[in-house]
């Protein structure tokens, strides 16, 4: 599975993508797993309320499946415009 | 309709009258611009907006279908950029075309309010003290409700 | 600000980007241009524009120091034109400027829904048939109403 | 006191402006004044509903005093934009 992280995430995690294998079923459980790895993970991760997801580049939740997800992106809310 | 992400300027005087001089069924073209302020205390160097590609396409596209599907749209045209831009310069416009004034204005709140918060965007602000990241506001958020 | 009323045709695509180039204050640049449309069966062949010389000027000078009384602008642009003008082309625009997209969003409508009923301009429909004035929508004065 | 027409007041009386000796104290008299005067103003003023009037360059009501003003104009509801 594709997990790409975007502006602070991005910066906090320090890469822009990575390739893992888990066997998280939900967005949350990859959230676990991630937040289980490395204390930088452990601080992107700490307040989901600032943290937005999408599947396969579609925006989705932290409840949402991760059944035939290829590409889960992890970002803050977004500031275009 | 039209929909452009891309990191080069663009030309908003020749986009406007392009997007306006095809339009032989509209009686009403709005355009939205957006361009990078400077913070209050003048020290704002370069705006640079990070996105994500391939997605950031496909937010536009829904949030364009999703407009002509609601208003009387004869056209629609959206440009949005990335990469650095100093105070200024223009960050992404969109244009609308009715019959109808109230569609094209309407329509074109409608592509801004989603633009702002549903297309992959993020703004960093480099300054002379660093760089910080916009935080989006909560009433950018709301705006949506109105729809 | 700038009110033009003028014969002349305008260059839309300059205007706007002179607008939008002369806001460093402003985040939002909004526009309306209003274009001849021809009519249902395609016979329009020109639309002449009356209006009220010296009336006109003070009554767009008024619309337009109420929508700046009203939002926080830091720029606004009024043209219109009079004469004779062929389908496609544009009979007026006008340009709002804040650092707020909903004040020059609702700047701009308030502009347009102003100028259409309360300025001193008529419109004739001259087709291959006769010659027809363009009858007042009580659409364009409830519109009025919402400000 | 200058009087002057648009659209199709301009029109159906035929003129687009003139100048008036009046003794009328309100825009109302100074128009049961002109319909007395030939068909072609009856027929202008036929329906007020459909007319608009500007003292001095202001949009006004036909109630309004003609007092101290130099100019109305007579016109069909506006329709720019």
């Amino acid at each position: 599975m594709n997990v790409v992280y975007f502006a602070w995430v991005r910066e906090r995690i320090g890469l822009p993508k990575e390739k893992l294998s888990t066997n998280a079923k939900t967005v949350m459980e990859l959230v676990e797993e991630l937040r289980a790895r490395e204390e930088r993970y452990a601080v992107a991760f700490s307040d989901l309320s600032a943290l937005r997801v999408a599947l396969d580049q579609e925006l989705s939740d932290f409840d949402a499946s991760l059944n035939g997800v290829t590409e889960v992106a992890f970002f803050p809310p977004m500031t275009g415009g | 309709m039209r929909i452009q992400v891309q990191d080069a300027a663009f030309d908003l005087g020749a986009e406007t009258e392009r997007f306006a001089k095809a339009q032989d069924a509209a009686g009403a073209v709005v355009t939205f611009t957006g361009i990078v302020r400077n913070n209050a205390d003048g020290t704002l160097k370069c705006m640079r907006i990070e996105h994500y590609p391939g997605m950031t396409e496909k937010a536009l596209q829904k949030i364009a279908d999703q407009a002509q599907e609601r208003w009387d749209l004869t056209d629609l045209l959206i440009i949005h950029r990335h990469g650095d831009m100093v105070p200024g310069e223009m960050i992404m416009m969109v244009a609308t075309a009715s019959k109808h004034r109230l569609h094209a204005f309407e329509a074109a709140e409608y592509l801004m309010d989603y633009l702002k918060s549903r297309a992959p965007f993020w703004k960093k602000e480099m300054t002379a003290d660093g760089a910080e990241w916009v935080a989006a506001k909560d009433s950018d958020e709301d705006a949506l409700s109105r729809w």
